[in-house]
């Protein structure tokens, strides 16, 4: 499908109000679930928005920017994954793989914006200096229009522009290699989930790991809220029990200095 | 001692503000520029006409800062308290330095890392059934925790410093109980979502086919392909500190591969 | 259905024996179960008294009198479930709605024995000074006598005297409003269940209040008992921790003890 | 020292004749003239002819006390050994006054609040098919715990004081340990025994009707508006002190509303 | 069916190195499971040697050797319960009844070489005092042999010379005879388990015993893979647990020591 | 100090020869004389021609000794290095007599009670539908535990008699959990394979026939029969004492009786 020229501009909007919500980390309707669903809204298609989304987020979910690093950008891939399932006509997860090289770009994009804004710091410690808020303001608010602008610009040309080479190239894909992203988009995932692991991961978490995969894999259920409550309750059971032994040792400990501080006094 | 001349509405629009924190980020002084900015209100009443005490104030809030967006509002209610007090300025920024890497902790391990996946989970199940409630719930969440970053610059310009003690004794037992949530759910996700299904089919006596899929991962373990591509995922990003990039790209041509020989 | 002379009797005599039960509170003949069995056996509908007593049992099974409170009669409406579905011939349901007046009455009939009875403290107080026990048995007979009485009295006029007015009234209902009682029927344990939870929950247990309401949930059983198993489980596992962490800090503490006189000793 | 007058027999009779217990109820003094009554025979063989020492017996034993009936033979015994030794009446009346609270905190926790909805949950679900073996199971089971009263009166009366510490150390662990297990089940009872279903139905295109119990709560968690229902009352039982009366009576006007409006 | 000559010799040569096997507790091919479908290979008929394998082993569970005792014998149950299926035709549970006589009669004979093989020890002792490394390795040799033998004799005569008896004794049993084995063959594992259970339950682990039932009795499943992940997962819970209680409590005392030690320094 | 004579290929000989443990198992020394023999080609090395000293260390090793086969070259790899070293021999002897019976007790709770029955019961669920995957997948794995009698050797060796505390330090805990983890697949084992169906079924009115074993065992608890009949064999050998194979003949007339019965 065709995506018309108001089309690409409300795509374009909408990049840089997502775009400047990513960057401040505000609302996080940068998260690919909501992008690709405006994106469907946008395009006509909400079904297409949501499914392609749900993908697509997850292969994000451990691709954080925690630590003020930078992951594959997902305001670009959740534009991307749908806009391709759209114009190529492609199936949601191989969208998903099409998708990064868009992802990629954006996330070099920003990259060097966290260099080149540094140079900025000069002027502001000099406006703090002269005691100068205004100065201050200026700053944040020209960088934060240069990451807009970026956003803005950079999604009008993938979507708008670019679409009939994109989908020319993808129909000029051979089978395999279309049927090869599909698969690829439902690996994905488990990169995003080797991320959080690195983070979070420890031995004396190994059980907690175990229980919710048996869970999901051998219970029923329509969604993860059961597992999240019982993850929940594991979490609230090892909340109170460290409490209670705190509680515990700080009693035993209390008594027992007591018992010392006497038997000290006598043996003086 | 100063007197209080911040009012309950200054308080809150500072957690408002605080949303602008990483409106500079850079790589010098990460979220200092931004920092800076959503505090010069409050600042500026403060510190009044006095604009060499306003100046220092602005020095020392340029410095180096890393902490997590949807708590910092409670680090800036609690200096900001203690500037309105007119506090050592020593303390100030020994606070500040002492308290946005515990923060930043506490706030990445419970919404990077637990909140995140847990809620995308859930709303993924709806979307990728095409329902529209995914996506609002979704963002019903996110919004709640961004109005919670009034309540919490509030709490932290009422506590005061008395709040450090807190935050110190329990930041561990709390980050703790939050990956353990976060744990659960990923082992979860993992069984969910990723998904390696094998077409090979071996053919045995009388022209049978049986797949190898089925008869034979299925039947010993459910998703233990997905887990162990997941498990070994997991061992080159920490033990072999490949990056995710390009595990991204070897896990897409590896795909390709397979799909060419029928594998996948 | 009618009920018959005679069967208004049986039920009067029922009364007067479970009435006693409930107030030494011995053999638990009292609770809606059984109470509704034996009138649905009395009725020739055991059926009938199996289906009135589970459902009137879960809606009292956190009104308890622990405490020395008095909750709704548990007595009366054991009775009134079954008679009233019998009568009027109403779903169970709105059944548990209907009987609940009289639990109400008896309820209050009891609260002023409570209170009435203390009058005969001070004969007893004159008998023990006295040392006359057969005085304070007379006392405590006659006291009972008065409970057992009243209850065979209250259940012969509630179910044999007052069935052709309850079941005039009930027929006379409109169907919204039976329906409407039915479904209070079914939410009604809810208060009971609000009751046992007002007693028994702490933070701490929440995981196990969890774990229990997704079981139940989301795994396929034909009664509770596996969940009572697992419940005991959880209780079996929590003993002997607590028990574990006991000995692991006394043996902690007294090897300190041993090396702090030890050390004591050599300072002075 | 005196010798020993009570048999064997004697203790058991004590043990049921403990069911007395509750035989002159009153707001006065709870429980005491059946907890006097029930002991009388056993203080007669005591004090024989002394009739002063029997009527010094029967005053004390007169005074306010209020514990749990399935555990009171285990303080009878144990105080009924007492007076045969003729300890100091100040002993006596001091356990009996240290041990009746304890003494009902266990048993509430153990019978009222974690047995009885255990054993009542099990056998409705028989009852409510139909099968009698419901509350055969019921009475059986309560039979067994009236015939441990005898069992829990011989205790008490051999272990004499030492029993005092047992208990007094174990207390806690086995309320806390019953509660759990009482908790658990209560989360499942909730699930099974509670029932709201949600009658509306929403018309889709094409004249398609979804039923917003299915299509919604059931999906996204089944049971939800039991459990919801089931908090709500339990939060305006103990936070706003409301009486189940009232809840009991508001509960059933809702109902019959919402059965007018055609939601339930 | 007929055990043919070769068919008897190869079992007879596979009863050799099993027995030793066995004797020497090396690789585990001795267990019923691996003994019965290396039978069903020999006597051509696979599947009958996997049946009354799994069936033999689960019998044999927690009949193990430990400690130094010797069990009921698995290899030659392993053995004839194939044997038995296969020469008289009768179910794999009817087999496993039938086929306990021989293992006990091994039992026997591997208990009388236990105490035999003392009487080498005096020779070896000698040996040893003349530093004679050979004359070791000879005793050993000599007593594996002996072992290694009767195995290879016994299963050949119970095989191969005893079938046709065997198969009549077995088919003039009747018909509830024949069931009753079957359903003792279905209990058998019981006492396995209850051996099992005798070394290994303590009260503090019944918690876990009701888990491991429960998982197998209400979660569909097609191995007991999840449930011992699930173990696994408790045994590590449990493991870092234990690790931080102590670790917590070294931490408390070191801090109070510190604290007494100062406390005495001043007082001195 | 001795110099190093065992090279690394000697040391996994010996973690080959420790197979030979049981070659000579009597009453009288259990595997005394196997534990020597497996090391003979070790010592000859370490003595050469000092024949008093390989006397006095064989000697040594013809004492009584009962452990675990699995982790046995563990103790032998500890030992022969304090024998290169030439300590003192009575060190040498107390440290076996010290270590073979933890290392008795550990393995024996791991591979006896733990290992065996996980790894019979997954094995067995194929084999009993005729797969071979089950009898292969229960030999790899003994294969691989028998190669790890290498790496035990290996480890014990190196690391010396630090080793000794490590263990002595760690036993406790290890053997719990293993024991943790064989109790929860030992109860899901008795639910699958313990199998006690009862034929009986009654005769209701209208001639319709209800079983027994469904109607009413199956609906109050599914397996209760096999978990009882368990847990009375239990008793039966932990409180009585009675033999295994008294109570196998028993179960089996007791089989037979009831077939005849046609209660079975
Ligand atoms: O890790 C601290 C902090 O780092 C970056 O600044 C951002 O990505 C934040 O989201 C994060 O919380
Ligand atoms: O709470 C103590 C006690 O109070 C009342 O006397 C009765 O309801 C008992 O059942 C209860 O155990
Ligand atoms: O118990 C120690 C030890 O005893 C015997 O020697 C053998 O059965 C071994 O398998 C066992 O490990």
């Amino acid at each position: 499908m065709q995506i018309t020229l108001i089309q690409g501009l409300l795509l374009s909007i909408a990049a840089i109000i997502i775009g400047v919500d990513y960057w401040l980390e505000a609302f996080f309707i940068f998260r690919p679930l909501v992008v690709s669903t405006i994106t469907g809204i946008i395009l006509n298609d909400v079904k297409l928005g949501l499914t392609t989304g749900a993908l697509t987020e997850l292969a994000f979910a451990g691709l954080t920017p925690a630590g003020g690093t930078q992951p594959p950008n997902p305001v670009l891939a959740g534009f991307m994954s749908t806009v391709i399932a759209y114009t190529a006509n492609v199936d949601a997860k191989a969208a998903l793989g099409l998708c990064l090289p868009f992802s990629f770009l954006m996330q070099y994009v920003i990259l060097f914006y966290y260099s080149a804004f540094s140079f900025f710091m000069a002027k502001a410690d000099k406006a703090a200096l002269e005691a100068n808020p205004n100065a201050i303001g200026k700053i944040n608010v020209i960088t934060t229009l240069i990451v807009a602008v970026s956003y803005g610009v950079i999604v009008f040309a993938c979507t708008y522009l670019a679409q009939d080479a994109m989908a020319n190239l993808v129909n000029s894909m051979p089978e395999k290699l279309i049927h090869g992203l599909e698969v690829a988009g439902g690996i994905l995932p488990a990169i995003g989930f080797g991320m959080l692991l690195r983070v979070m991961m420890k031995a004396k978490y190994i059980p907690y790991f175990i229980v919710g995969f048996l869970m999901a894999n051998f219970i029923p259920m329509s969604n993860l809220l059961p597992v999240a409550l019982v993850g929940f309750a594991f979490a609230a059971y090892d909340f109170f029990n460290a409490k209670q032994r705190k509680y515990e040792l700080q009693e035993a400990l209390a008594r027992t200095n007591i018992n010392t501080h006497g038997g000290n006094q006598d043996g003086i | 001692m100063a007197s209080k001349v911040l009012t309950k509405k200054d308080v809150t629009m500072l957690g408002i503000r605080s949303s602008l924190l990483q409106a500079s980020f850079n790589y010098e002084r990460m979220q200092a520029g931004g920092w800076l900015w959503a505090q010069l209100p409050a600042l500026k009443k403060i510190y009044k006409q006095d604009s060499s005490a306003l100046s220092s104030a602005m020095v020392d809030n340029l410095e180096f800062i890393n902490t997590h967006p949807n708590l910092v509002g409670f680090l800036m209610g609690l200096l900001i308290s203690l500037e309105e007090n007119h506090e050592d300025r020593n303390l100030i920024k020994g606070l500040k330095l002492a308290l946005f890497g515990p923060i930043a902790g506490i706030g990445d391990a419970i919404f990077w890392f637990t909140f995140l996946p847990i809620i995308a989970g859930i709303s993924c199940s709806f979307a990728s059934e095409g329902l529209i409630i995914g996506p609002i719930i979704f963002v019903a969440s996110y919004v709640a925790i961004w109005i919670l970053r009034i309540v919490w610059t509030h709490m932290g310009y009422t506590l005061g410093t008395k709040s450090f003690e807190i935050l110190k004794d329990n930041s561990d037992i709390i980050s703790n109980s939050a990956t353990i949530l976060g744990i659960t759910v990923i082992g979860a996700l993992i069984a969910t979502y990723v998904s390696i299904e094998l077409l090979p089919v071996i053919q045995v006596a009388g022209g049978i086919e049986v797949s190898i899929q089925t008869a034979f991962f299925d039947t010993i373990f459910p998703k233990l392909l997905p887990m162990a591509y997941t498990l070994l995922m997991f061992y080159l990003l920490k033990k072999k500190q490949i990056s995710p990039v390009v595990l991204i790209i070897a896990t897409i041509i590896l795909a390709i591969i397979c799909s060419y020989m029928n594998l996948l």
